[in-house]
Parts: C-alpha cells; sequence; structure tokens
C-alpha cells in the first residue's frame, strides 16, 4: 500500500514541478525547478524498474542538461536573478490553456485502462543469450535494434556540428568567470572529482555488459568532468578544430559503422556481429562510443571546437 | 496496328532539334544558323510531303508512346493532319526565309529563332495528334512556344500584351483539361475515331452539350471567337513574321482545327448536330463573323485590321463545319488552307511595308503601288482573295459553305455570307484604291526601291500560292481535293454532289 | 491504481503542460524548458508501459528511451546555442517581439543600447 | 538495400576529416552508388515484389526491418536524382568560406543519409529517430547562410520540428501501449481501429504535418527556406519535407485503416494550402519567399491522395511528388545564381536578368512548366492521375482544386519569367557562371519534363504490394 502512496506522492510532485517549471516568469526559478524534476524523474526510473535510464537521466538529463540551462541562462539574462523580461507572451494563451486541458482528458480518456501486451518483452528476455551480453538493455541497444543507436549517435554528431556552425570560428567563447581560478578549494576539488569521474565511466563502460550501465552514461560522464575543467579553466576550448579533435568526434561513429559493415564483407547482414567475437566486438564500439560522446558533450557545452591544455 | 512508323516523330521532332541547336548557337553565328533553320524547314516539308503520297495511297502512318497505363502520346498521319501539316509546314518553310530577311537588326535572334522552331514543331504535333490527349499536350505547348515571340520586343507594351496573351490561353488550357478529363472519365478513351466515339454514351446528353462548349470554349480562345478573341488585335504587337506565322498559320489554326476534330472525330457531325449543339456553334461562328468585318472596317492601323478580318475570316471554317452536311463541311475544311495561304501574304505585305517605307497606318499608304510594285501586287491578290473575288481561292470556300447551308437547309447562312462578303470588300477595297490610285504624297523617300529579295520573295510566292490553288481546284494534290477525301471517310454514307 | 495507470496521468498532465508552455511563452529559454518537459513526459509513458509485471520488465522502452534523452538533449544544446547567438547578435530573447525591435534597428540605424 | 543508407554515412565523418579539395570524387562515389542502389533495387522490386531486410538479422518484432517497395522507392529515386546535381552545386556555390565548408560537407552527407534512411524503415520508432537526423542536418544547414534572417528561421523550424517529432512520439507510445509492437507489418495486422488507436494516429498525423510544413503547421518552411543557401533550400523544399507525406502515406494506408472523414479533413487541408501558398506567393517581393510558398501550395495537392485513396490517386500524387521534386529544386538553384550574379532576389529588379544568365532562365522557364502542371512534364501526369481519381471517386470538388491551383502557380511563375523578356539594349552581355551553376538547374528541370516520359515503367512498380491492389 505504501509502495501506490510513495508513486502517487512522486507522481503529483512531479506534476506539480512540471507545472511550476513552465509556468514561473522568473527564469532562474524555472531552471532550478527543471534541475529539481529532473531529479526526482531519476527517482522515477528507479521506482520503475529502470536502472539504465535512470543512470543516464542523472548524467545527462539532470546533470549536463541543467549545466547547459544555466550557462544559457547567464547568457541571455546577464547573470541576476531578480531578472523579469519584458517580453510579453502570446495574447492568446487562455484558448492553448483550454486546448492543451482538452488534449489531457482525451490522452486520460484513450489511455485508461491500458494492458500493453508483454510478449515483446519475453521474446527480448529469451534470446538474450544470443545476443552476446546479459544486460537486457545494452542487448537491445546496441545488438537488437543496433541500427537505432547508430543513428543516434550521428544525431549527436549533428548537434554538435550545429553548435560549430551557429558559433562560427571566432565566436566569443569562454563566459564570463565569476569564481577565481586558482583558489585552493578549486583545486583541491578538482584533483579529487576528474579521477573518480574517469574511474566512474569506467566501471559503468565494463559493466555495461551485465549490469545496467553502458556507452551513454560513461560518456556523459566523462563529460561531467570535462565541464567541471571547463569551468575551472584547466581546458580552455578553441576557435579552430584541431585533426585531433576532429578525430575525437569522429571516431565514435567510424568504429560503429565499421563494426556494423564488417559482417557485410562476410555476405552477413548489417550490424549483425560474427558469432564469436560479439562481446569483445559490442566492448569495442561502445569504448569508442564513450570517447566520443564524451569529448562532443564537453565541447557543446563550451561552444567550441577543440581545446588546449593549461589557462588562459 | 501497323509498325510504329517513325514518320510522324520525325516530322515533329526536326523542327525540336534545329531549335535546340539553334537556342545553344552564340548570337554572332547568323549564317550557320540561317543555314540550319532552312535546311530544317525542308526537312520537315520533304517528310509531310512523303507522308501526304503515302495517305493518299491508303496507307497509314502512326506513333504510339505509352505514357501511363491506359494512356499514351499517339501521332497519326490520317487525313486531317495531311491537310494541316502540309500547310504549316510549307509555310514555316517561307515563313523563315522571310523572317530572316527581317529579323536583321533586331537583338535576341538566338532566342527568337529558336522558339520559331519549337513553335513549328507544336503546330505539327497538333496536327498530327491522333488523340485528344496528344492535341492538348501540344496545344498548351503551343501557348508556351509562342509566348516568347510575342514578346519578343521587350517593350513594357508587348509584355502587357504577353500577359494578357497569357491569361487567355492558360485559362482555356485550364477549361480544355476540365473537358478533356470529363470525357476520359465518362468513356474511358480519348482516340479521334472517324464519325465520332461519343455517339453510344447519349444517355449522358447534358453532361455531353457540356463538354461540348468546354471544349469548344477553350479552343475558341486561340480560334478567336468573339468574346474570347479580345488577344489576337492586341498582339499585333509583335514582330511582323510572328504575326504572320502566328495568327494566320499556327495559332488561329490550331484553333479552329480543334474545334473540326471536336465536332468530326470527337463527338462526330450527326451525333452533335443531334445534341443540336452545332446550331449554336453556327449562330456563334456566324456572330464572329460580322462582329470581326464590322470592327475591321474601324481600324486605321493596318496590321490590326487584317487582325480583325483573321477574327471574321477564321469563323467560316467554325461556320462550315457547325452546318451539318457534307458539302459544307468541304467548305470549311478548305477554308483552312485557303484563308492561311491569303492571309499570311497579306502579312508578309504588311511587314514590307513596315519595314522599309515605315508605313503602318492605311491613312499613310496613298500611291505606295508606285514604290513597291510587286509588294503591293501580291497584297491586291490576297485582298481579293479575301473578299473571295471568282478566280481567287477565297470565292471557292464562300462557293461552297453557300451550297452547304443550302443543302442543309439553312438558307440564313446565305445571307451572314453575302454580308461578310460585302464587309470585307468594304474594308480591302478602299485600301486598294488608295495603294494604286491615289498620287503618292511627296513626303515619302523619293528613290522607292523594292523590298530587300529576302522581304519580297515570300510574299508573291503565297500570293501566286493563293491564285493557283483557286484556279486548279480540281487538279489532285489540291486542298479541294484533299477535302473531298476527307469528306467521304468522315462522312460514311458518302453521297457527294461532284467537284 | 497500478504504476501504470499512476505515472500515465503525470506523464499525460506533464505533456499538455509541455505543450502549452511551448506554444503559450515567448522567451526562447521557457520555449526549450518546455520542450524538455514534453519530451521527459513521453518518456516516463514510454517506461511506465514496460512495467507491466514487477519481475520481468520489458527493455524495449528502455532502449526507446535512452535513445530518445540523448536525442533531447542533443538538441536542446543545440537550440540554447541558436539562442545564445540570436542574443549575442540582436539582443533578442525571442522570435517575434524583437523582429519588431530588429526593424526599429533597421530603419533608424540608431545604436541600440546593450539589453542586459 | 543498405548501400544508400551506409554510403553517406561512412562518407560524413571522412568530409570532416579531409581537405576540401580531397572531396569531389566522394561527390562522386556518394552520387553513383545511390543511382545504382536505386535502379538495382527497382529491378528487384519489379522482379520479386516488395522486398524485407532484417537488420542485424532478428527480424521484426526484435529487430528492425527496412522495407522497399513501390511506395519507397519513388522519394528513394527522387533523392537519388535531386541530390547528386545539388552536391555539385554546393561544391562551387560555397566555394569562398574554408570553414563554412568544414561545417557544410558532414552535415550534407548526414541530410543524405536521413533522406534515404527515413523512406526505408519499416519501425515507427525508428522513424522517430530518423526524423531527428533530417531535422538536425537540416536545421545547421539553415543557419549556415549567417545573418540574423537565417537564424531566426533556422530556431522557428527547430521548435516546430521538436514539437512535430515529440507529437510524434506519443503517438508511437500509444500504439506501442495498444500492440506491443513496433514494427509496421505487425500493426498493420494487429490494427484494432479503437479509440486507442485512432488517438494514436492523430497525434502521429499531427506530428508529420508540422515536420512536412503542412497548411496550418507550415508557418516555419517561408523564414527557413527563403533564408538558407541556395543548395540547402533546394534540398528541404524538395526532399525533406516530401519525407513527411511519404510517411503519412505509409502510416495512413498501409499501417491503419482510419475512418473516411479523417482522408476529406486532410483533403480539405491540402485545398486550404494550395489556394493559401499560391496567394501568398503572388504577394511574395522576394524570388525564394515565392518559391518557398509555391512549396507550401504544392503540398496541398499530395495531401489530395487522402480523400480520393485509390491506385489512381497514388500514383497521381507520387508522381506529382517527383515532378515538384525536381523542379523546385532547380528553381531554387536558379535563384541562387541570380543572388549570387545580382546580389539580391527582388523580383521588381530583375530587369535583363534574361540576357545576364538565358541557360538559368531557361531553366526557370522549364521547371515553371512543370510547377503549373503543364504536358510534358510528370507533374501533369499525376495531375491528370489525380484528376482521373476524383472522377472515379466521384468527388469532382477537387478537380477545381488541382486545375485552380494550376492557374494560381501559372499566375505567379509566369510573372517571374516574364522578367527575363524584359530587354534593354544597355544590358550588359551573359554573365560567366562556374559550370555546374550554369548547367545543374537547366539539367534538372529538364529531367523533369523527360520523366514525364518515362513514367510508365514507375507505375507499374507501385502496383506490387499496393493496399488499393486493383490497377489505377
Amino acid at each position: 500500500m505504501t509502495a501506490t502512496l510513495f508513486d502517487a506522492l512522486l507522481a503529483l510532485l512531479l506534476v506539480w514541478l512540471g507545472w511550476r517549471t513552465v509556468v514561473s516568469t522568473n527564469l532562474f526559478n524555472a531552471v532550478v525547478l527543471f534541475v529539481i524534476f529532473g531529479l526526482l524523474m531519476v527517482l522515477c526510473w528507479a521506482r520503475l524498474g529502470a536502472p539504465d535510464v535512470a543512470l543516464a537521466e542523472a548524467a545527462i538529463g539532470a546533470g549536463l542538461t541543467a549545466a547547459l540551462l544555466l550557462e544559457a541562462y547567464r547568457d541571455l539574462t546577464g547573470n541576476d536573478p531578480h531578472h523579469v523580461h519584458d517580453v510579453e507572451d502570446s495574447p492568446l494563451r487562455w484558448p492553448l490553456a483550454a486546448l492543451c486541458g482538452l488534449l489531457f482528458l482525451g490522452l486520460v480518456a484513450t489511455g485508461w485502462q491500458l494492458a500493453p501486451p508483454t510478449e515483446l518483452g519475453e521474446t527480448v528476455h529469451a534470446r538474450v543469450a544470443e545476443s552476446g551480453v546479459e544486460n537486457p538493455v545494452t542487448a537491445v541497444l546496441l545488438n537488437f535494434r543496433g541500427y537505432d543507436t547508430l543513428l543516434e549517435v550521428a544525431v549527436l554528431m549533428l548537434a554538435l556540428l550545429g553548435v560549430w556552425a551557429t558559433n562560427g570560428p571566432h565566436a566569443t567563447l569562454g563566459s564570463r568567470q565569476t569564481l577565481d581560478p586558482d583558489s585552493a578549494l578549486i583545486d583541491a576539488m578538482v584533483r579529487l572529482l576528474v579521477p573518480m569521474a574517469a574511474l566512474v565511466c569506467s566501471y559503468l563502460l565494463w559493466a555495461g555488459a551485465h549490469a545496467p550501465g553502458g556507452a551513454f552514461q560513461a560518456g556523459a560522464v566523462l563529460a561531467g568532468a570535462g565541464v567541471l575543467l571547463h569551468l575551472a579553466e584547466r581546458l580552455q576550448p578553441l576557435g579552430t578544430a584541431s585533426t585531433s579533435s576532429r578525430a575525437l568526434v569522429t571516431v565514435g561513429l567510424f568504429v560503429f559503422v565499421a563494426v556494423a559493415c564488417y559482417p557485410l564483407v562476410y555476405g552477413g547482414r548489417l550490424l549483425a556481429y560474427p558469432d564469436g567475437q560479439t562481446k569483445a566486438l559490442i566492448f569495442l564500439v561502445e569504448a569508442a562510443l564513450t570517447v566520443s560522446i564524451a569529448h562532443s558533450l564537453t565541447l557543446m557545452f563550451s561552444g567550441g571546437r577543440a581545446f588546449q591544455r593549461g589557462r588562459r | 496496328m501497323t509498325s510504329n512508323s517513325l514518320l510522324p516523330l520525325a516530322a515533329v521532332l526536326i523542327p525540336v532539334v534545329t531549335g535546340s541547336v539553334v537556342f545553344f548557337l552564340d548570337e554572332g553565328r547568323r549564317g550557320l544558323r540561317t543555314v540550319l533553320n532552312l535546311s530544317g524547314a525542308a526537312l520537315s516539308l520533304l517528310v509531310v510531303m512523303v507522308m501526304l503520297v503515302g495517305v493518299f495511297q491508303e496507307q497509314a502512318y502512326a506513333f504510339r508512346w505509352p505514357l501511363l497505363a491506359g494512356l499514351e502520346l499517339y501521332l497519326e498521319a490520317d487525313a486531317f493532319a495531311m491537310l494541316f501539316s502540309p500547310l504549316s509546314s510549307g509555310l514555316w518553310l517561307v515563313t523563315t526565309v522571310y523572317a530572316v530577311g527581317y529579323m536583321e537588326h533586331y537583338r535576341n535572334r538566338r532566342r527568337f529563332f529558336g522558339f520559331f522552331s519549337l513553335c513549328v514543331a507544336t503546330t505539327m504535333g497538333v496536327a498530327l495528334a491522333g488523340n485528344l490527349l496528344t492535341f492538348f499536350i501540344f496545344y498548351e505547348l503551343l501557348t508556351l512556344s509562342t509566348y516568347p515571340l510575342v514578346v519578343h520586343r521587350g517593350d513594357a507594351r508587348s509584355l502587357a500584351v504577353g500577359t494578357l496573351y497569357l491569361r487567355y490561353t492558360v485559362g482555356a488550357g485550364a477549361v480544355l483539361l476540365v473537358g478533356l478529363i470529363w470525357i476520359h472519365g465518362l468513356t474511358g478513351t480519348v482516340e479521334f475515331t472517324e464519325g465520332g466515339f461519343l455517339a453510344p454514351f447519349h444517355e449522358h446528353d447534358t453532361s455531353l452539350r457540356i463538354i461540348f462548349f468546354l471544349l469548344v470554349g477553350g479552343f475558341g480562345v486561340k480560334a478567336a471567337l468573339v468574346p474570347l478573341h479580345g488577344w489576337l488585335p492586341m498582339a499585333m504587337v509583335a514582330p511582323a513574321p510572328v504575326s504572320a506565322l502566328l495568327h494566320a498559320v499556327a495559332v488561329v489554326k490550331a484553333g479552329a482545327f480543334g474545334i473540326v476534330r471536336v465536332v468530326y472525330d470527337v463527338f462526330g457531325v450527326t451525333f452533335a448536330h443531334g445534341l443540336g449543339v452545332t446550331g449554336v456553334l453556327a449562330v456563334w461562328a456566324a456572330v464572329t463573323i460580322l462582329y470581326g468585318s464590322l470592327r475591321a472596317l474601324a481600324q486605321d492601323d493596318l496590321k490590326r485590321r487584317l487582325a480583325y478580318s483573321t477574327v471574321s475570316q477564321v469563323s467560316y471554317i467554325a461556320l462550315g463545319v457547325a452546318i451539318a452536311g457534307p458539302v459544307a463541311t468541304l467548305g470549311g475544311v478548305v477554308h483552312l488552307v485557303h484563308q492561311g495561304v491569303t492571309k499570311i501574304t497579306l502579312f508578309f505585305c504588311a511587314g514590307n511595308l513596315a519595314e522599309t517605307l515605315h508605313i503602318h497606318k492605311i491613312s499613310e499608304m496613298d500611291g505606295v503601288g508606285r514604290r513597291l510594285p510587286l509588294t503591293m501586287s501580291a497584297f491586291t491578290l490576297g485582298a481579293l482573295g479575301m473578299i473571295g473575288i471568282p478566280p481567287m481561292a477565297g470565292f471557292i470556300t464562300k462557293w461552297y459553305l453557300g451550297l452547304g447551308s443550302l443543302e442543309a437547309g439553312q438558307p440564313w447562312v446565305i445571307l451572314v455570307l453575302l454580308a461578310s462578303t460585302l464587309l470585307n470588300a468594304a474594308y480591302f477595297l478602299p485600301v486598294l484604291h488608295r495603294v494604286w490610285f491615289r498620287p503618292p504624297p511627296h513626303t515619302l523617300p523619293t528613290p522607292a526601291r523594292e523590298a530587300p529579295l529576302f522581304l519580297l520573295l515570300p510574299p508573291l510566292i503565297t500570293g501566286l500560292l493563293a491564285l493557283l490553288t483557286g484556279l486548279f481546284a480540281a487538279a489532285p494534290f489540291t486542298p479541294l481535293e484533299w477535302s473531298v477525301l476527307i469528306t467521304e471517310r468522315e462522312y460514311p454514307h458518302g453521297y457527294l454532289p461532284g467537284p | 491504481m497500478s504504476q501504470l495507470t499512476l505515472y500515465g496521468l503525470a506523464a499525460a498532465a506533464l505533456f499538455a503542460l509541455g505543450l502549452y508552455g511551448l506554444l503559450a511563452y515567448a522567451h526562447l529559454l521557457r520555449k526549450i524548458l518546455a520542450v524538455n518537459v514534453m519530451g521527459n513526459a513521453v518518456f516516463l509513458f514510454l517506461v511506465a508501459l514496460g512495467r507491466t509485471d514487477p519481475q520481468q520488465t520489458n527493455p524495449v522502452p528502455h532502449a526507446m528511451v535512452l535513445t530518445g534523452i540523448v536525442i533531447t538533449v542533443s538538441a536542446t544544446a543545440f537550440a540554447l546555442a541558436l539562442a545564445r547567438r540570436l542574443h549575442r547578435e540582436v539582443g533578442a530573447v525571442d522570435l517575434d517581439a524583437q523582429s519588431r525591435r530588429g526593424e526599429a534597428l533597421d530603419s533608424t540605424q540608431t545604436e541600440e543600447s546593450g539589453k542586459s | 538495400m543498405v548501400g544508400p543508407i551506409v554510403t553517406p554515412l561512412l562518407v560524413a565523418p571522412l568530409c570532416l576529416l579531409l581537405p576540401r579539395r580531397g572531396l569531389y570524387p566522394l561527390h562522386l562515389t556518394v552520387s553513383l552508388t545511390g543511382l545504382l542502389a536505386v535502379v538495382a533495387l527497382m529491378r528487384a522490386v519489379a522482379l520479386e515484389g516488395p522486398l524485407r531486410y532484417a537488420m542485424g538479422g532478428w527480424g521484426a518484432p526484435l529487430g528492425i526491418d527496412l522495407l522497399a517497395d513501390g511506395l519507397s522507392l519513388m522519394p528513394l529515386l527522387l533523392t537519388a536524382l535531386v541530390m547528386p546535381p545539388l552536391t555539385l552545386y554546393a561544391h562551387d556555390y560555397l566555394d569562398e568560406d574554408g570553414d563554412k565548408q568544414l561545417n557544410f560537407w558532414p552535415l550534407w552527407y548526414l541530410l543524405w543519409c536521413g533522406l534515404n534512411a527515413s523512406v526505408l524503415t519499416a519501425d515507427i520508432f525508428n522513424v522517430y529517430v530518423t526524423l531527428e537526423v533530417l531535422t538536425l542536418a537540416a536545421v545547421p544547414l539553415v543557419v549556415l547562410s549567417g545573418g540574423v534572417e537565417a537564424l531566426r528561421g533556422a530556431i522557428r523550424y527547430l521548435l516546430f520540428a521538436l514539437l512535430g517529432s515529440l507529437t510524434y512520439l506519443l503517438g508511437v507510445a500509444l500504439l506501442f501501449a495498444a500492440h506491443g509492437t513496433l514494427d509496421m507489418a505487425g500493426l498493420a495486422v494487429r490494427w484494432a481501429g479503437d479509440r486507442l488507436d485512432a488517438v494514436g494516429l492523430a497525434l502521429i498525423v499531427v506530428g508529420l504535418l508540422a515536420k512536412g510544413a503542412i497548411f496550418p503547421l507550415h508557418i516555419w518552411l517561408p523564414p527557413a527556406h527563403s533564408a538558407a543557401p541556395a543548395p540547402v533550400s533546394a534540398a528541404l523544399s524538395a526532399l525533406v519535407v516530401k519525407v513527411a507525406f511519404y510517411l503519412l502515406a505509409r502510416l495512413w494506408f498501409w499501417v491503419a485503416e482510419p475512418a473516411a472523414g479523417a482522408g476529406l479533413l486532410l483533403g480539405g487541408l491540402g485545398a486550404t494550402a494550395v489556394f493559401y501558398g499560391s496567394l501568398q506567393a503572388l504577394r511574395q517581393g522576394r524570388l525564394k519567399l515565392i518559391i518557398a510558398y509555391s512549396t507550401v501550395a504544392q503540398l496541398g495537392y499530395l495531401l489530395l491522395l487522402f480523400p480520393l485513396a485509390s491506385g489512381a490517386a497514388l500514383t497521381g500524387s507520387l508522381l506529382q511528388m517527383i515532378g515538384h521534386g525536381l523542379a523546385k529544386a532547380s528553381l531554387f538553384l536558379a535563384a541562387g545564381n541570380v543572388i549570387h550574379v545580382l546580389g539580391h532576389d527582388r523580383v521588381r529588379d530583375f530587369a535583363g536578368v534574361g540576357r545576364l544568365l538565358p541557360t538559368t532562365w531557361m531553366a526557370v522557364g522549364l521547371s515553371a512548366i512543370s510547377l503549373t502542371g503543364l504536358p510534358p512534364s510528370v507533374a501533369f501526369l499525376g495531375k491528370w492521375r489525380l484528376l482521373e481519381a476524383s472522377f472515379q471517386q466521384a468527388q469532382w470538388w477537387w478537380v477545381v482544386v488541382l486545375v485552380g491551383g494550376g492557374l494560381l502557380a501559372a499566375a505567379y511563375l509566369f510573372r517571374v519569367l516574364a522578367c527575363a523578356f524584359v530587354d534593354d539594349p544597355a544590358y550588359p552581355e551573359v554573365h560567366r557562371l562556374p559550370w555546374s551553376l550554369t548547367w545543374m538547374p537547366l539539367a534538372l528541370a529538364a529531367l523533369g519534363l523527360l520523366m514525364g516520359l518515362f513514367s510508365a515503367p514507375l507505375e507499374a512498380l507501385l502496383l506490387p504490394g499496393s493496399p488499393f491492389a486493383e490497377a489505377p
């Protein structure tokens, strides 16, 4: 009984947070509320028995997105928390509200007594053994529905190229630092956190095969470390893309496409890993993906095209 | 069906090839362009002549190309086609000679001759079309290839006329498309068959009547039937060879030919008469004849007067077709050729006058006969032909039209013919009088020299042609003889008074 | 009230809220926030679907949501970069109002004082 | 079957690493493999009917399948025909700015991969991912032209696209909730047509309408397509919006059995799109805006497939799609030439452009023929089949939309075409452009007309596996 109560409370809290995020005119409140909303989502995923998704949400949804939003918030509002923008909202707010209310009622009416069939779940669990990895989510992600992930990596690279296209080579990078980069506290924090993040990332990468974890979560954690280094000005973003940076960006997609096309050489189908080496190949792909994802996400956060060690 | 003989396709493709080659020749290469144009015209005339002889000996030339399932491009050299295509390819050759001379000091000649050949290719397509869809395709292409010719001068006035021309013709195209689809919807086929293929569908008579007027309205725009003729007099702003070829041969004739095809090969004249639509068409044509002649009286600009005379003359064809009787058909069909030959002579002469003496108004034409004796004699031949004086071709048409209307029991047509002949005389004779019997004003340039050879030869040729077709009407291979052949095939019971 | 209906209701509510936020508010940052809320709503619904019986959850929705999260973060990062560039170029934080101010800029060519 | 997807996917990262000079062979290889793959596929489908390709060898419910049949081959063929000329054009059009080149080519090839992938996939979630690939490739390409107008257009485009894909995803979630499978064939078998399916389908349709800029949700298209660089706006208008229509047709006829009224609704949207788009195009002063609004209008024709729902209507809308794609790409490239030479595209000051760019203006003329649906073009055959279908289904009012739309298209296109014939002795001689800038628009427009003569085999392709199995 308490479990359903807890779920009900969680769901209610989620909806309230969502409502507050959308409605509040003070932007800083909105961003902070959204971060809390993200963290609560992590709890939801855990409650719904989806550890992989919880990990990903924590690293990417609550972590990186929050950092991006705060960075954008500072840029757009000149960093004063009491900023109230003078932009008036669309005049037809109330009809829109009615429309969305109607949509909600419609969705509730249709989806009230849902009894989704479960045979797909059973088939996946039955055939996980053939996929070369124990963790069913990684099996689906990299083997059964590997084509989705292949395109998704392309989407990530596209987003990075998009950020490069918007910022242009000589865009003013590096936000106005408010904290003093040389203070001992920052130094200690960086020296402690970054190696730990690297450790967690490699654990997640290795554990992905048989326990919750995997390339995306590992990559996101590493990206978190990268963001920290950038904020602490240990990594300077550059305007022009050095070949090493470009290589890092493309290595994930390259390796994945190469591994996917490898069976074609023997007349097999795309993404059909040859029997013996499935586990090794998947790990290779995941390693390359992690590197690429980490590099891309950090670059996206900083808006630059490459990094150079040391302070400005 | 005989195998796909490539002759009809060749007749259409030759001008397209010459046109596209001329497009990509740069402006300076005048000599090569002229040679190319002339050889293209000659070759196409040759092909048409070969087909003419073949069809005369009951040989069939057909070319089918499947566009989609149940829809094909079908070129067929049948009797009608062999009447119209020699006319257009022959006159094209003559007009090319004329245009080469005329366009000497014009700009964009490359573009002009390119579209000029494309225009003739589409006219050949219209002539040889074997089904209503192919006819519609080339009919629309005719609009597209003539538009650049009409606006060739590039000044504001010709562009305004061009837009008006487009508005009329693209609108007509839309109307035609609706009619075409309706027929295809009802019957599933649009093939031209001698004696028409709509007879068995008589139960949809109301929609068939609407279809008839949609089609005739669509073709009527180009055939300049009264309310739809607005663009023709305005299009006189185009250079002379354009107005000569377009308004004497290609565009106007395509409209008239369309009406002929609709009445004979789609509806079948007896079925159309049964529907009662031919009566309405006859009245419509008669009104146009009278209206055109009346308006021509009032025009002082020579080319506008000729334009209005074209408006009325083309309706003779519609009138002949509308009177449902073999003899009237004969008159209507043969006028297709006669009017073309005669009117093109008049336009050539008007072009010469404008080119050499810069005369555009009739009031300025006093004593021009002394200055340009040969051109003016051709002009006189043409004018007499138009009025319908006996030895000329025009007379034969009016003769058969009158005979046909009597035989079909519609005497009022005679009145219309008489009235229009009087009106023709009323607007041509004063011009002739002014040309030959008035002393030339002293302002004309004293050393009057004849138009250059290129400009002089074509009117003379076509003038003589108009005279000869009148005199030797009964000889084989003349338009009259050919029309008799057509009428025999068109009327199954085939009784026909001797020519 | 099974978990599915509970979270399904929450997802539907959040989706409607997000849609309202995206359409009603002009400020770009709020629009992007709303898009993220909508995204999370759909993912919540998907994972809830996979949760039919506690022992065996269907991993396919999980994989779909993982892919969705990565796509949403990429799109958000790109959208934020665009919004920041627009702010840097024209000092605008929304699409429509700025066009009026933008025209004012072009027509009067006055140097608009920095917004922040 | 996998060639058209994998080749651009492999080449895209390569472009990031190779210097600009080394790109030309890449362009040729991708274009050739694309074309050869499509021809081979067409022959295979003609012989053996629809082909299914199990990705990773797992089979439908578990893995993802690719499906190549008549319907998917048409947009595939259009992409294989339009993209190579656009690529060669873009190679010369963007030559000056090194940095822009670095960004342009990977985005371009991933757009190409997205186009091919979205048309071949038979899994509704995979469609979501491919649509995202398309959007996130297209929006940066729009931004690349620099300038605030492009930026604002790109943001509006991205927001609409995100709205569209999330609505689509919710629809997919509902269908997954109802039937438990993501594979189109599986869904078709299990389709119950109850309320859940109907709402799911409605959400998917709204999502795709937003993606395809169909009438009520078209607001983002004109600013984005007119601000983008010429080859990009050509690719967007000719190909990217067509993917949404293809998916709509695929889900509407192959998977769902929607109520008849719903088809009429879409048809109504299409009709309003035709008239609204054409009237807007008449009012625009800038050439690229005219062409963009003409896209909004011409998409309306494609929607007539849904109320008519017959074999003839299917052939008609697909041929119209191909005809419009070729003509629109050629028109945008021509507009690119005009901007490249004159520096602006205000139609009022186009005097003398006919002498300046004769071949480009010939291309404008030929594509005007296709867009107004005049005879020799493949668009005319499409229009003919749609007219025929309206008669067969006794819904004659679509005839008014088709013919009226053609007239309006003639109105706004011939207004542009007339500028070529304005002549003045003072105008300079022909302007020399790099070879691909001159000939690519003409090649595309001529292809639009030539295809008119060779579309019988295309129609035959549509028969196997079509829900309206009877002959059109």
